[in-house]
């Protein structure tokens, strides 16, 4: 099978400290948490309103967070128990559930759609919507409303991006490996839901077993397809997914439907499965505890559980370690043990202290230009930044920026190019907003 | 009358080696002032039409009828005769006003102190051996400077990106940028002859 | 328990500005070595002033202007070796001392320092030289024989072996073309340079020798044009942005370098050639960008 | 930009306008005595047309005065060069084209700009002397620099075969390269005129 590229890309990591090494081959544990703290915005999007009272008593499943706006995503509680504490929204922190878990494991009413092979198309997605599910690889888009197709798009392909290219990162890995029947059926229900003809589970070279797992589950199944993908960063980003598996891209500003083609993360179509053949909820995921832990592991963590309870369980950190939710290339930090994981953590990567490097001049070598997946040149738009000219910086692709990283990892001088292209996007879009 | 190999040697040497604004330093000011490529190119046609015409008609003047009335030491005010002669012919019929976003009423005045180019056209157009080649020293001294003022908007563009020291930012940079690439032209001095 | 915080991303690859440096220094190794080897004494004086003068001016200047010491990034020894190979052995040490500060101190620090330089330094510092010192400047030496001084090291013909091994009048790091080739392989393998501007600098030069009459393959092996293309063409900091760009800017020092030795009145041209095509690289990247990822071509240019 | 800037610097008097304007100048100031007419020809120049100014401004008419600038300005010039040719023909001819440039350009950027010449008139004649010598002090001094290091002589004088000038310095680059220093060693003696030659 074709081994499709994308443009530039790096291999952080690579060869056999690639960082997945650690957890590649551990199965996927489930872990109780002593008590939750629900963050009401795990999404992209106006954050949920709760619809708890603190001291009422809930059970798994039960919604708690009801979605507000076009791009809201409803939320539900991850454990049964007792609600301990409602925050509302203020000083950055965002709205938040607390949940002390009773430990009986009491789920609510479960309303199934049926089988994804032969319930009615039009119910998958309320069914979806209901189950409050947002893309599970980090961005955190509303997954109902990338399903939802303007009139006049069509969807000929549904991508399942099993790509899992971040670094440390085995979470996506270890679901195909050990549930590929219920990936393939979330991949068939967004097939019927769109009426695609075509389905295909990309998986980067270095998963061979999730290859042969996924082949195995899509035996028989017409127009379902597994296709091997080169090992490089960052071949799971939407834009580069398309450009490999569908040799085609997604024009600029517009989403992927415009390019006919829908992407979903294996564990968001995991959870399809489970919204549509069992009416479940999203409350747990698989996330991949590993770095500088005494035990790395897989776990399926309840969402709302806190980074320190999850890390205390694998064997606790030092104090001043750095924690990043998600890989090494885009993972943000952890501020504190509190942190809760989400809907979009796919992994919890410890790291011990250390400053980053500091920054010197740049040489010029391009080197950010060669590795950009999306063609831009990084060391041009960071002199227009650096100079206040931000709109030379707009003009020369600022906006079309992946903030993927490459160009940080790759920069010999060290210099921060993605965090600045990360700032100088907020500033243009809070302009164009004024305007 | 015409050498082919002299005229070569000529148009190398106004393009590259005898450069207006790199060895001749007829034009430093505006040739070094625009940092945007395509304001620097506008305004370097601009100046480059009025120096190829000024010098033209200087030529044209001086060697048609100041030295048949052996009246040669009128040549400096002839020159800038005939660059306020090129510069208003310019304005009617090309719109340079425009281009060059002038306002000014005293436009002449302003542009000339600005760019010794144009009297240095006219000046060059005249001194040449006959009309021909003065006509031709202004066409391609012209453009020659258009190379100059261009080559530089590009260097310019880059140097405003760099942390260049305090006393050395502007027209004294600029300076040594067109020093380094005089001295990379030199490699072309013996070019056509 | 309050954690560290940083951007991402939290790797970083191992490639740093003074490993890429480091790498620049060892491939001029050889040629130094074999230069050394072929001229003597007086060779390895020339590298070691023009070295030393090199550092000394960019670490004056940094503690003058309190801007942060960045000697020990080693671009400073990079263009003092630059300049010191591209010298002749019998070069006054003076001479290429002062050529090294000139590098450092005009066309490097006056614009920024590092990075910020439109002009290849150890280039503009040779073509200064050329210049002010002529004669000094052309006088090469024959290995081995005492003194024979000849004007111009491409008019003469020599065996193949002797312009591998280096055995044949020049300048002390441009006269093994082996060496030049074992430093670029070297350049290639720890990719710090692309084959990009190399290859098509010497098939400009091919090419325009070729139109010319001339032998391509003899004008690709004298002088100093595959140092040059090797060592002087590939600095970051003055050549186009990888792509296309890299093709033209190649191909352009290679056809210039070669009209300059028939038609200019200079024996070697790719001095200026390449100083040449430096200033014309902004003009380059300015008509030459990448497309963007959604983009059609030259949707962007208003 | 360019309006802005040709009135704006007539308009100060500080030495770096009036070497901008001079510029060309540098081209052939490469020895002593070459700067030294160069900065005497513009001095007659700037002279003669502030005092041709003086006489007739009240009866040129208000819309031929920017005409008249340059025309006096043209005419100064080549009063000076002719008086150049007939005194030193030899160096006038080195000079070339130069001389007239210079002379005019240096006359024209001395003198007071159409709309504000009412206030100047008076004491534009002292003014003219004034900024002529200092004028022609620094191209003699460029001129030797540039003869000692780029020729190794002083007003033709050499000195001596042991010396090895830097030719550069004799030829464009150099040229450039010094005007580029020499301005910013000019902004470092008046740091509070430093925005005033900013504008090119």
């Amino acid at each position: 099978m074709r081994k499709s590229r994308f443009w530039g890309g790096v291999h952080p990591l690579s060869g056999a400290s690639s960082g997945k090494a650690p957890t590649r081959a551990l199965p996927v544990e489930q872990f109780v948490p002593k008590s939750v703290r629900i963050p009401m915005n795990m999404h992209l999007g106006a954050p949920s309103s709760p619809i708890v009272r603190a001291g009422e008593r809930v059970k798994i499943g039960q919604l708690i967070g009801e979605a507000v706006g076009a791009l809201g995503v409803n939320v539900h509680a991850s454990v049964s128990g007792l609600v301990t504490e409602v925050r509302q929204a203020k000083d950055g922190e965002p709205a938040s559930v607390a949940i002390e878990n009773d430990f009986k494991d009491e789920w609510v009413e479960l309303h199934p759609v049926g089988g994804v092979e032969d319930c009615d198309p039009q119910a998958i997605l309320p069914a979806i919507q209901a189950a409050g599910l947002s893309g599970m690889g980090g961005a955190g888009f509303p997954t109902h409303v990338k399903m939802c197709i303007p009139c006049g798009d069509k969807c000929e392909m549904v991508i399942l991006n099993g790509a899992e290219c971040e670094t440390h990162l085995t979470s996506d890995h270890r679901l195909m490996v050990e549930e590929p029947g219920r990936v393939l059926k979330g991949l068939v229900a967004a097939m019927r839901a769109f009426s695609a003809e075509k389905g295909v589970v990309a998986i980067e070279d270095n998963k061979p077993d999730a290859v042969e797992a996924m082949r195995g589950a899509a035996l028989g199944k017409s127009g379902v397809s597994v296709m091997l993908l080169a090992t490089r960063y960052p071949q799971g980003g939407e834009k580069q997914l398309i450009q490999a598996v569908a040799g085609r891209e997604v024009p600029a500003g517009k989403l992927p439907i415009d390019a006919g083609v829908v992407v979903l993360n294996v564990g968001t179509a995991a959870a399809i499965a489970d919204a549509v053949e069992l009416g479940k909820p999203l409350v747990e995921r698989i996330v991949t505890v590993t770095g500088r832990v005494a035990h790395p592991m897989n776990l399926r963590v309840p969402i709302g559980t806190s980074v320190g309870e999850v890390l205390d369980y694998c064997g606790g950190v030092e104090p001043n370690a750095k924690v990043v939710l998600g890989g090494a290339m885009m993972g943000g930090c952890a501020a504190d043990s509190g942190a809760p994981v989400t809907k979009g953590s796919g992994g919890i990567v410890v790291y011990g202290p250390g400053e980053a490097p500091e920054p010197t001049p740049c040489i010029r070598c391009g080197r950010c230009a060669q590795v950009c997946p999306i063609g831009l040149v990084p060391y041009e738009m960071e002199g227009y930044i650096l100079s206040k000219q931000l709109h030379a910086a707009e003009e020369i692709g600022v906006m079309d920026c992946i903030l993927c990283g490459c160009c940080s990892y790759m920069c010999p001088a060290r210099r921060r190019l993605a965090p600045e292209f990360h700032d100088a996007r907020g500033q243009i879009q809070a302009e164009r907003r004024k305007k | 009358m015409i050498d082919g190999a002299k005229v070569l040697a000529l148009v190398f040497g106004c393009l590259l080696t005898d450069n207006f604004v790199f060895s001749r330093f007829f034009a430093e000011r505006s040739a070094l002032a625009e940092n945007k490529l395509s304001a620097a190119a506008r305004i370097g046609a601009a100046v480059a039409v009025i120096a190829a015409a000024a010098a033209i008609v200087s030529s044209a003047l001086y060697f048609f009828v100041l030295s048949p009335l052996k009246l040669t030491y009128l040549g400096t005010v002839t020159a800038v005769l005939s660059v306020a002669g090129a510069y208003y012919l310019a304005e009617r019929f090309l719109k340079v006003k425009e281009l060059l976003r002038f306002d000014h009423p005293t436009a002449l005045h302003a542009l000339i102190a600005v760019d010794s180019v144009l009297v240095g056209a006219a000046l060059l157009g005249a001194q040449a051996e006959n009309f021909l080649y003065g006509a031709l020293t202004g066409i391609f001294g012209a453009l020659g400077f258009l190379l100059a003022v261009v080559l530089m908007a590009g260097v310019r563009e880059r140097i405003a990106l760099s942390d260049v020291p305090e006393g050395l930012k502007g027209l004294p940079i600029s300076l040594i940028s067109a020093g380094l690439i005089a001295l990379a032209l030199i490699g072309f001095s013996g070019f056509g002859g | 328990m309050k954690f560290f915080v940083s951007n991402p991303p939290h790797v970083l690859s191992p490639v740093t500005t003074r490993r890429l440096m480091l790498n620049v220094v060892l491939a001029l190794v050889p040629a130094a070595a074999m230069g050394v080897y072929n001229f003597g004494l007086p060779a390895l004086l020339v590298l070691l002033a023009s070295s030393a003068a090199a550092v000394l001016t960019e670490l004056l200047w940094q503690a003058c202007t309190h801007k942060p010491l960045r000697v020990d990034d080693l671009s400073a020894l990079v263009t003092g070796l630059l300049l010191g190979l591209t010298l002749p052995p019998s070069a006054p040490l003076w001479m290429a001392a002062a050529g090294a500060a000139f590098a450092i101190l005009v066309v490097k620090q006056f614009f920024g320092g590092i990075g910020c330089n439109f002009m290849n330094p150890a280039l503009a510092a040779r073509a200064m030289l050329l210049i002010s010192w002529p004669a000094a400047m052309s006088g090469y030496v024959s290995p081995g024989a005492d003194a024979v001084s000849s004007a111009t090291p491409l008019a003469q013909n020599f065996g193949w072996l002797d312009l591998f091994m280096g055995k044949i009048p020049g300048s002390i790091g441009e006269v093994s073309k082996l060496m030049i080739l074992a430093g670029l392989v070297w350049l290639l393998a720890t990719s710090t340079i692309s084959i990009r501007i190399p290859l098509s600098m010497l098939a400009g030069a091919c090419l325009t020798g070729w139109a010319l009459g001339a032998n391509p393959l003899g004008e690709v092996m004298s002088g100093g044009l595959l140092f040059a293309a090797v060592f002087m063409a590939t600095d970051y900091v003055t050549s186009p942005r990888p792509g296309p760009g890299q093709w033209l800017y190649g191909l352009g020092c290679g056809a210039l370098t070669i009209l300059m030795r028939h038609f200019g009145s200079y024996p070697e041209g790719v001095t200026f050639a390449i100083l040449t095509m430096n200033a014309l690289v902004p003009l380059i990247d300015h008509a030459i960008r990448p497309r963007i990822y959604g983009h059609k071509r030259r949707e962007r240019h208003a | 930009m360019h309006s802005e800037q040709g009135t704006a610097s007539s308009k100060r008097y500080g030495l770096i306008p009036l070497m901008l304007a001079a510029l060309p100048a540098l081209a052939v100031a490469v020895s002593g005595l070459n700067g030294l007419v160069i900065g005497a020809a513009a001095l007659a120049a700037m002279a003669l047309a502030s005092l041709l100014l003086s006489l007739v401004w009240k009866f040129v008419p208000a819309w031929m005065r920017g005409f008249a600038l340059v025309l006096f300005a043209a005419t100064a010039a080549s009063m000076a060069q002719m008086a150049v040719s007939v005194a030193l023909p030899r160096v006038s001819a080195a000079l070339g084209l130069y001389l007239p440039l210079v002379a005019f350009t240096c006359a024209l950027t001395g003198l007071p700009d159409a709309y504000d010449v009412d206030h100047e008139l008076e004491d534009s004649l002292v003014r003219a002397v004034i900024r002529g010598a200092a004028y022609l002090a620094a191209l003699t001094a460029i001129g030797c620099v540039r003869e000692v290091l780029g020729a190794g002589a002083i007003f033709g004088i050499s000195l001596g075969a042991s010396f090895q000038p830097m030719r550069m310095l004799a030829l464009a680059p150099g040229g450039l390269m010094l005007a580029g220093l020499i301005l910013a060693l000019l902004r470092a003696i008046q740091p509070k005129r430093r925005k005033e030659g900013e504008g090119a």
